[in-house]
């Protein structure tokens, strides 16, 4: 199979306080998933699972503590930054932060262009990135010159968008890029994915804690809890059956926009949440429903159910018969 | 992690690395100057004119080499420096040959310790409850009025801002007395006219010290108010009813004091020198005043002295207040 | 040109450039002196002011105003290396610390930290007894230079803490900008102000320094500065004797001096903090 | 329905922002003319993207109208009692004061910030309730509050700890509890579930939905995820660029949703199995200070009209239930 991106194994670990106090933490453990070429992959999952430091890493913005990355067939390095060799780009969350205040957002265009000798005269340069910016539903005449705050947040991401664009990246990664855009335009940003998917084959990796907006538009979907992926396969067998009694909690939390879909049970909530990251045994067996002896013990191991992987000793039998 | 590991420890260990840093320092400056100290000492005693055989003159250049700990090699030197420290032996001064520099100092740190703790508490104390009401109610007239005031005084330094008060209060209107500890000639004892001799002379430095550390307190204590005043909590205080009294005092003044109790942690070696600098103005006895003369005789073992004993002060002065620092904020207490 | 009648809307602002461009005016006039600083006894000694000598002469047979131009000439000299040397360290050791972090970070603030706590005005005492025949200008300014980034360097590493944490600088990383240029594009225009603000404070700090080791003796008195002045007018009982306009003219000029410059450094920084623009806003 | 009580109403209430900004003055129309009537036992939501002047209707709603935010017009009704609405813009300090938590109270945007980081829980709890009552009544209430604390599935020692010590879930349902202790008889949420984890969000509504039902008082809940207001209210107001542009029940603005920002919001969601393509509302909210005539919404409108540009629509009552306040609804009927 052709894989763009290849995760293995992916390990990070922080340690906190000093030289003679230290506790580690294992923010991503032995995370594993590749993505495809022209594919929405979706890592999802609630704040602290680990789906960002698994970005930041494939990114090369921090090192891992061990596994590898593979770009293409090749082994990601520390020297080779992977956003000049393999082209890999991101757009961030807060589309106020992604430019800095003081500059104009053209200069960041330029400054690519340049930087990745995209063109050889400033005409050929802005046609570059004309280009890139009416894929976006933008132009250049309506940018040039203005600085981030002339912009509204919507208009900014899309801005971000067209600037991942400029180096003809095969792989984008994309963390929570529309949390903070308003309801009203997020689904431009989310069509737009679909757009550079199908009409330029680029691959995105979606970074979100919005189950909704991951079913809407990605292929693939990865389910993260505290540092491990516990369930991952295609979003309609994942969020439309779940099978990981917290991929069900998961998605059953999202509230529906429709009053007809009201909860109608309830959920108990976990207090402490280091403790999760210390558990031994399966890090949700403190408030599964469906827990049994085992869990509480015994990491599950990765198991295949109907071309879906999950983590969760419910279905060692299944996989045994 | 325990508290005592995060916290503590740590702290501990930097206390002992900044003494350990200074007092090298101490002893490195004179021997990186292009200058020796031993020839700069003889050449001062030629230039006051006094003759010596050349004989004795290589006598007097060993002992004061001896003296200065300039024997052997770099290391030994080193060495020798601090079993000497630890000894508690600074030498012996030159201006009251052979007095030593330990009795010296022990005579003088009374009047300053007195000065600088009781001036540091009340310009702090006063400073904070002022500049906290001052912050909270900023669009007072009367808050804008001491602003005022302070941000002509703020910027003063110890040496000008002292010296005009002398001016002032010595000169053109004679309220106080112009210099000293205390009368001349006065005898020093428990008496209550001795006591009150002492407090009325030592009114000025200690004005002039609380008055200018009273500003800096008083505008950075304003500004921590006016910025915790927009904090989240204070507005849900507001928010939940809750009296303008328990506000100002639990709320406001609580949490801006957090940074004060570092601040004067991080000023004490600045407050220090000007204490030190404002005794020199009013040739109060203490250990500036001490300074002022070793500086006029070139007494270079007794400015050693002082260098020494003080960084050390400061800095145990400066753990203390760090250390008090986790009973103000749970936050540190409590990982 | 906005941003400087936006300035002069604070009265500090307008008193401080005031105050400041005639005392550079006075700095100036110092290379049109009819009187040759170093010498003494060029003119009658212990004159009152007077429309010959406006400001009187003092016990060296010196003009005291055309002595005044010299002393703030090279008071501001002084300084000026103090604040533009320690502010190249500063900054140096502030964006390495912030950016690089790590023990490199570590090892650069135990060093600031350690500058803060330790009574720096005894070592320069130290320092200077020792070097006292060498202390010309340079020396001095840069001899203070050398223990006056600390504070600064530990400003300017926040900044760059908080900023690095922005963003911006991901995707400045993304365009392929090198971190040089990075730290040069992406943090410099924040910290500038507040760069700007700390070097006026912290040449005012250098000035009230060498006020203090120059009536201390510590310096040579033969280079006027304020502080000279100050120490030969001390030396000669100007007080006792009754000469108000020898002592009088080095603390004038000092008192309006500081107060500017502080005046300056606040009124600008507030007019660049955006919060203090909204609070002004308000009232 | 309309036989029911209404318990808060505003009438033309207009706050602007007025700031001066280096020399010109801008004003930004954060809540113009708006007109509500929130019932007794009801959950009412606010909706509306950022800057719509949402929580500026909030705070005004809580009569926490602070500078540079000003009351331009209208009139805020507090219903006390059975028959007396008070209108509480011309209350002093001291009223609006007493109102707070024991009439109407506020549960803030989760965040560690909203809790005064220095005191224990129970500290904050002692400084919201004494101020409030006195005396006797002041120790029941704590038993009411351990009571409560309880019987909301918190742990019992959540008191004894700071601040930090807890899970951010945590620390807003103590502040809903908090706001619920008097038995306010409006409860008013600025996004309270926003800033928290989906699964800990359904807890957190799980509780305020309790909590009104056993109160059987008010809330009214602003936040931008329709999900949310889905799951919670019973009422909606769709707010846009200052204004409430449509308001009925939840039934209603799901299902018939009327005015075409509304039908744009609704139609933008993504819904589980369903992967038909949906779009966007074209272009971008205006600005507050700089509003476009008529019709706020009328640059971005498909189905603009002449008369969208020049006069903004008044409200048409569809059924008692459904206002909308477009000129492509019930032509003809605007006042």
């Amino acid at each position: 199979m052709d894989k763009l991106l290849e995760v293995n194994e992916l390990t990070k670990q922080y340690s906190q306080g000093n030289v003679i106090a230290r506790v580690i933490l294992t923010a991503a453990d032995h995370v594993s998933f590749y993505i495809k070429p022209a594919e929405i992959f979706t890592l999802a999952g609630e704040s602290g699972c680990g789906k960002t430091t698994t970005a930041k890493i494939v990114l090369g913005f921090e090192e891992a503590t061990s596994g590898t990355i593979v770009h293409n067939g090749k082994p990601q390095t520390r020297k080779e930054k992977v956003w000049i060799t393999e082209g890999v780009q991101a757009i961030f969350q807060d589309p106020f932060s992604t430019f800095n205040p003081l500059r104009t957002v053209d200069s960041y265009f330029h400054e690519t262009v340049q930087n990745f000798k995209l063109a050889r005269t400033k005409q050929e340069a802005i046609d570059h990135i004309d280009k890139k910016l009416r894929l976006v539903g933008l132009s250049y005449q309506e940018f040039a010159g203005k600085y981030p705050n002339e912009f509204s947040g919507g208009q900014l991401q899309r801005i971000s968008i067209a600037r991942a664009l400029v180096t003809d990246p095969k792989l984008i990664i994309a963390d929570e890029p529309v949390s903070m855009v308003d309801a009203s335009l997020r689904m431009s940003i989310v069509n737009l994915f679909k757009k550079l998917r199908d009409e330029l084959g680029v691959s995105i990796l979606y970074i979100t804690h919005d189950l909704a907006t991951a079913y809407y538009v990605s292929d693939r979907i990865a389910i993260m809890f505290r540092g491990n992926i516990i369930e991952m396969g295609s979003v309609e067998q994942v969020l439309m059956n779940p099978r990981h009694p917290y991929s069900k909690l998961l998605r059953d939390s999202i509230p529906q926009a429709d009053p007809k879909l009201r909860w109608t049970s309830t959920v108990t909530l976990s207090e402490l949440e280091q403790e999760e990251y210390l558990r031994r045994g399966c890090k949700f067996a403190g408030r599964c429903p469906e827990v049994m002896d085992i869990c509480k013990g015994v990491v599950p191991a990765d198991l295949s159910v109907d071309g879906v992987l999950v983590k969760c000793h419910k279905y060692s039998d299944t996989q045994k018969g | 992690m325990t508290f005592l590991k995060r916290y503590l420890i740590p702290r501990l260990f930097q206390y002992f690395l900044v003494i350990w840093l200074g007092i090298t320092v101490v002893f490195l400056i004179p021997r990186l100057t292009p200058n020796d100290p031993v020839m700069r000492m003889i050449g001062e005693m030629r230039g006051r004119g006094s003759t010596l055989e050349p004989g004795a003159m290589d006598g007097i250049i060993r002992d004061l080499t001896q003296m200065y700990g300039l024997e052997g090699s770099w290391l030994d030197q080193y060495w020798a420096f601090w079993v000497r420290l630890a000894h508690g032996d600074f030498g012996v001064s030159f201006f009251q040959f052979p007095t030593p520099v330990n009795k010296l100092i022990a005579t003088a740190i009374p009047w300053t310790l007195a000065l600088l703790l009781t001036t540091t508490a009340i310009s702090w104390i006063v400073g904070n409850i002022i500049g906290g009401l001052a912050g909270y109610y900023s669009r007072k007239g009367w808050s804008r009025t001491l602003d005022a005031i302070a941000m002509v005084i703020r910027p003063l330094p110890y040496y000008i801002f002292a010296f005009s008060l002398l001016l002032l209060f010595a000169y053109v209107v004679r309220w106080f007395p112009i210099t000293g500890g205390a009368s001349l000639g006065a005898i020093p004892s428990l008496s209550w006219a001795y006591i009150k001799d002492v407090l009325w002379h030592s009114i000025l430095p200690a004005l002039s010290l609380i008055i200018l550390g009273g500003a800096v307190n008083f505008q950075t204590m304003k500004l921590f108010v006016q910025n915790t005043n927009s904090e989240s909590f204070v507005q849900y205080a507001k928010m939940g009813g809750v009296t303008e009294d328990r506000i100002v005092s639990k709320y406001v003044i609580r949490n801006a004091i957090l940074p004060q109790i570092t601040g004067l942690a991080l000023s004490l070696g600045q407050i220090f020198s000007g204490a030190l600098i404002t005794e020199i103005v009013f040739s109060y006895p203490g250990l500036g005043m001490l300074l002022y003369r070793a500086i006029i005789n070139g007494d270079y073992n007794l400015i050693m002295g002082i260098t020494l004993l003080s960084i050390v002060g400061i800095t145990t002065a400066i753990l203390v207040v760090d250390l008090t620092y986790p009973f103000f904020d749970p936050r540190v207490r409590y990982n | 040109m906005k941003i400087l009648r936006d300035l002069f809307r604070d009265y500090r602002f307008t008193f401080s450039f005031s105050v400041l461009v005639i005392i550079v005016a006075l700095a100036l006039l110092s290379f049109v002196s009819p009187y040759d600083p170093t010498l003494w006894n060029v003119v009658p000694k212990d004159m009152k002011p007077s429309v010959e000598h406006w400001l009187g002469t003092d016990s060296n047979g010196q003009d005291i105003f055309w002595q005044a131009t010299f002393a703030v000439r090279n008071s501001l000299i002084i300084s000026l290396i103090a604040g533009l040397v320690s502010r190249f360290i500063a900054i140096l050791v502030g964006m390495v610390a912030g950016y690089k972090g790590g023990w490199v970070d570590r090892v650069m603030m135990f060093i600031s930290d350690s500058l803060l706590v330790i009574p720096l005005f005894l070592i320069f005492v130290m320092l200077a007894m020792l070097v006292r025949q060498f202390l010309n200008l340079v020396v001095l300014g840069l001899m203070l230079a050398v223990f006056g980034w600390a504070w600064d360097a530990r400003v300017i590493r926040s900044v760059i803490l908080s900023l690095r944490e922005r963003d911006f600088t991901n995707t400045a990383i993304l365009s392929g900008t090198g971190t040089v240029k990075l730290v040069i594009n992406e943090y410099m225009p924040f910290a500038m102000p507040l760069i700007f603000s700390n070097l006026i404070n912290n040449i005012a700090w250098a000035i009230g320094l060498e006020i203090t080791l120059a009536i201390l003796g510590l310096v040579n008195l033969n280079i006027p500065t304020l502080g000279t002045m100050l120490n030969w007018a001390l030396f000669y009982q100007s007080i006792l004797l009754g000469r108000w306009w020898w002592i009088l003219t080095p603390v004038i000029l000092s008192l309006f001096l500081f107060i500017a410059l502080y005046w300056l450094s606040t009124s600008i920084s507030e007019y660049l903090d955006p919060r203090t623009r909204i609070q002004r806003v308000g009232a | 329905m309309n036989n029911k009580l209404t318990v808060l109403r505003t009438e033309q209430l207009k706050a602007f922002y007025v700031l001066d900004v280096q020399g010109t003055q801008k004003v930004a129309k954060a809540v113009n003319e708006v007109d509500l009537a929130i019932y007794e036992n009801e959950i009412y939501g606010i909706a509306g993207e950022s800057g719509c002047g949402k929580t500026t209707l909030l705070k005004a709603l809580f009569n926490d109208i602070i500078l540079p935010l000003r009351l331009i017009g209208g009139k805020i009704f507090y219903r006390i009692g059975w028959d007396e609405e008070i209108d509480v813009t011309t209350l002093s300090p001291e009223e609006k004061r007493k109102l707070r938590l024991e009439y109407i109270s506020y549960i803030p945007q989760g965040s560690m910030s909203v809790l005064n980081p220095v005191l224990k829980l129970r500290e904050t709890y002692e400084d919201f309730i004494a101020s409030h009552v006195s005396g006797q009544s002041r120790e029941e209430i704590f038993e009411l509050a351990y009571k409560q604390i309880l019987e909301l599935g918190l742990p019992k020692n959540v008191l004894d700890v700071y601040p930090h010590q807890l899970s951010g879930g945590m620390r807003q349902r103590v502040t809903i509890a908090l706001a619920a202790l008097m038995k306010p008889r409006i409860m008013i949420g600025d996004e309270p579930t926003t800033a928290l984890d989906v699964v800990v969000q359904r807890g957190v509504i799980q509780m305020l939905k309790d909590i009104q039902k056993n109160l059987k008082n008010t809330i009214i809940l602003v936040t931008h995820d329709m999900g949310v207001h889905a799951n919670v209210a019973d009422r909606i107001g769709i707010m846009y660029a200052g204004k409430i542009v449509e308001e009925a029940t939840t039934e209603l603005i799901f299902g018939q949703p009327r005015h075409p920002y509304t039908q744009f919001l609704i139609n933008s969601l993504p819904k589980f199995g369903d992967k038909n393509v949906r779009s966007s509302v074209p272009g971008s909210p205006p600005s507050l200070a700089n509003l476009p005539s008529g019709c706020p919404f009328h640059p971005r409108c498909p189905h603009v009209k002449e008369i969208c540009r020049e006069q903004m629509p008044g409200f048409t009552q569809l059924d008692e239930n459904h206002k909308v306040a477009c000129w492509l609804v019930g032509e003809g009927n605007h006042g």
